[in-house]
């Protein structure tokens, strides 16, 4: 099945990759289509991850067609603020 | 409710008045008003900050605003609410956030709005990229909530 | 730091517009602002207000709202404050009063706008009267600090 | 010696007067004026006092020139603000 993933930020600076899609097992896990990605390279500690936009876990399961992105801590809004 | 995301500037007090301007059917309901809004400071950690690049995930951060507003709205008695956010190239002094409650009571409104910000701060999909004097860098941690 | 007295309608988004535009030394530095503006309801305990008059202690009221500016900044790490205060006839839907504060910080904005609102709620001499359908009443207690 | 006596909102209403100019001893106290000004009723529950537009206790002591003042408790703001 195919799933979209993503990456933002830093990550995406780290891994070197924006979005790319990849064709994967039937039952697979967020932290499966990580390594499917990019490798061996484990996924850094606080990074966040979303399925289709709502946050997931590294053990979340992935269906076809779903849009996995993987990006780190989130700073929105002003530094002081 | 509204949630925008912006990529020019924005002028909150502008906003404010628009937004507030088509309440027409919260008018002389709402007696309190809590807004806050973040902007862009010159510095941070020690060093002069030029310009800033605010990178989001576009469609995740709406849901996920329109989200916390909905869960505002189940935690305080609120007429309305707002939030907008810039994204993209910021200079010092630009409006960075803007969020605001209307609601009949202050104690209402004062909570919302602090809720919104911490946790559009804490959770929204928002990335801050720092453009220094010499070089760049991502801005990692938060502010702590307190 | 400005504490305002009004005889006529004010528009707050307006005047946070002229103020902060006012505040030239401070751009690029407060990063957090937070605003609280109270405005006329057309309903209370129940009963359609059709107009208020506002009464205060004129000089004590710039007097009292300038001490609890002050004892806001000692109390937070604030670049600025604001406090406008409707008096005389109100309708509804008019902004009765407006505070705000700047800050490097938002918990500190976030504090001290709340604390500003309390205290002139609880200590400024204001008093309200209400023109209701049938005859008029002062407004005797105030709500709670809640 | 001369002190300044007002009253505001529904205590100006109750008293019948707004501001009024007394001749009181040298030693008084704030109630001592307000019983000097409105005779023998008592001074209602609540009655915020200010000398001088500093808030005052029933026992301040007054001196020639002050503006001595009896309000209700205070309703700043809007309703539900």
């Amino acid at each position: 099945m195919a799933v979209t993933v993503r990456f933002f930020a830093s990550l995406r600076e780290q891994v070197g990759s924006g979005d790319l899609l990849l064709d994967v097992a039937d039952t697979t896990t967020v932290v499966q289509v990580w390594h499917q990605a990019v490798g061996d390279k484990p996924l850094p500690a606080n990074t966040l991850m979303a399925v289709n936009m709502e946050y997931a876990g590294e053990e979340t399961p992935v269906h076809d067609g779903d849009e996995v992105a993987f990006f780190p801590p989130v700073t929105g809004g002003s530094h002081g603020c | 409710m509204a949630v925008e995301v912006r990529t020019t500037v924005f002028d909150p007090w502008q906003e404010l008045a628009r937004f507030q301007g088509e309440m027409a059917g919260n008018r002389g309901k709402y007696g309190a008003t809590c807004v806050f809004v973040g902007s862009m400071r010159d510095f941070n950690e020690g060093d002069t900050v030029r310009s800033m690049f605010l990178e989001h995930y576009p469609q995740m951060t709406e849901i996920h605003l329109e989200s916390i507003c909905r869960e505002a709205a189940r935690r305080w008695e609120l007429l309305d609410t707002l939030i907008i956010h810039r994204v993209g190239e910021i200079r010092p002094d630009d409006s960075i956030v803007l969020v605001a409650a209307w609601s009949a009571h202050r104690s209402e409104a004062f909570g919302a709005a602090r809720y919104l910000i911490e946790e559009l701060k804490s959770r929204a999909p928002f990335w801050k990229k720092e453009y220094l004097q010499e070089g760049t860098r991502w801005v990692e941690s938060n502010t702590p909530v307190s």
